[in-house]
């Protein structure tokens, strides 16, 4: 399941939400949070901003999800990613991935996140005391 | 008709998100499309310029070269740097 | 922070207590959480029960803790894991790791539960339809 | 006095948990210690004799030969399977 929203999330509710429908078919749920960090590159983070590319990102999110469980033995996998406007500490992204065995829902955890980084249109603009700066990718 | 967008920083350079354009006579791919654009002035021309931008049609990443046609929806953007 | 209890634990309010001490500190949190399965070597599992060596247990994760800890750089590490009689879908264990960098979130949230399988000292009896049996390392 | 303790499958072929003991005369390391044990009667012989078995002194596991003193901890264990 993907989910694009300005609204935040609670990846507590969202993990037991997955357990609840899992009903004992997986034994290992991987989870990744991205947060907004308050400090990036030695300066104070006030905002951070997440444009998207509406109906192209949720192709690319659904995308990433169906390679995963494509090259994975997966139960379950779940991304949801935040857009606009979020302050230090906010959630902006959950991935998990349910599976039989732990090392698929680490690799498929770890590789949703990281083909989300390189290939999902999304695009952070970090605001600062007083100017603005778009991130490039790290 | 085609559909234009320009995300993120080059939306901000352009200062324009999205426009609907008639597709020009004897443009059939992208550098056609890029180069009549940049025609539009200097920040269009720096901006298109920009060898990082990634190109979309119909929200599809494509080569630089690619063919479009008429309805197509075509978008410019930086680097992606969500997660 | 480790933790061995009988009582059931909720992993989304275990993140989110988690993520709201951060605090901004870190980007990426990696959480992996084990559950009991309904079925293993193709029987129906009914019960599953922990025994650990009290004590020993303890110092083992604490140990693994202060492992990744050291191997990577981290901002909050979590290991909860129960013991006593557990039921298909019951969490069994909960392994997160925050870090300022994803990649060492997920390396040393894989390395505590792959070291705690191999080194803490816990032990898991499956109960079947007729029958009991100790599980042997997989 | 020492402390010995059983776990999981060895605890209940055993039939005990944990006991104390008097150290033995004679007995300085895990393998006469173990030796001591067994003559207790098959079950104990056939258990203990599990080359599968870990051991640990005072919650360490240690290497097979290791050496015991009086007040020690001392648990016999079949391979873990947590997580």
């Amino acid at each position: 399941m993907i989910r694009v929203q300005t609204v935040d999330f609670n990846p507590a509710d969202e993990l037991e939400q997955l357990r609840s429908v899992n009903n004992g078919k997986a034994g290992a749920m991987v989870s990744f949070t991205g947060l907004v960090r308050d400090l990036n590159e030695g300066d104070n983070i006030t905002q951070l901003t997440l444009e998207h590319y509406p109906g192209m990102t949720e192709k690319a999110l659904a995308k990433i999800e169906t390679q995963a469980n494509a090259q994975w033995e997966l139960t379950a996998t779940l991304i949801i990613h935040r857009v606009g406007p979020l302050q230090p500490n906010d959630n902006i992204v959950l991935v998990v991935a349910a599976s039989m065995h732990r090392k698929q829902a680490f690799a498929a955890c770890e590789f949703m996140i990281d083909t989300l980084k390189t290939s999902a249109p999304f695009w952070k603009k970090e605001s600062l005391q007083n100017s603005d700066r778009w991130l490039a990718p790290g | 008709m085609i559909q234009l967008r320009y995300f993120a920083s080059l939306r901000e350079s352009l200062g324009i998100g999205d426009e609907q354009v008639e597709l020009p006579e004897n443009v059939s791919d992208l550098p056609a499309l890029t180069q009549w654009l940049q025609q539009r002035g200097e920040s269009w021309e720096n901006a298109l310029a920009d060898q990082r931008l990634h190109v979309a049609v119909n929200q599809q990443i494509v080569p630089a070269d690619s063919r479009i046609a008429d309805g197509d929806e075509i978008a410019w953007f930086p680097p992606v740097t969500g997660g």
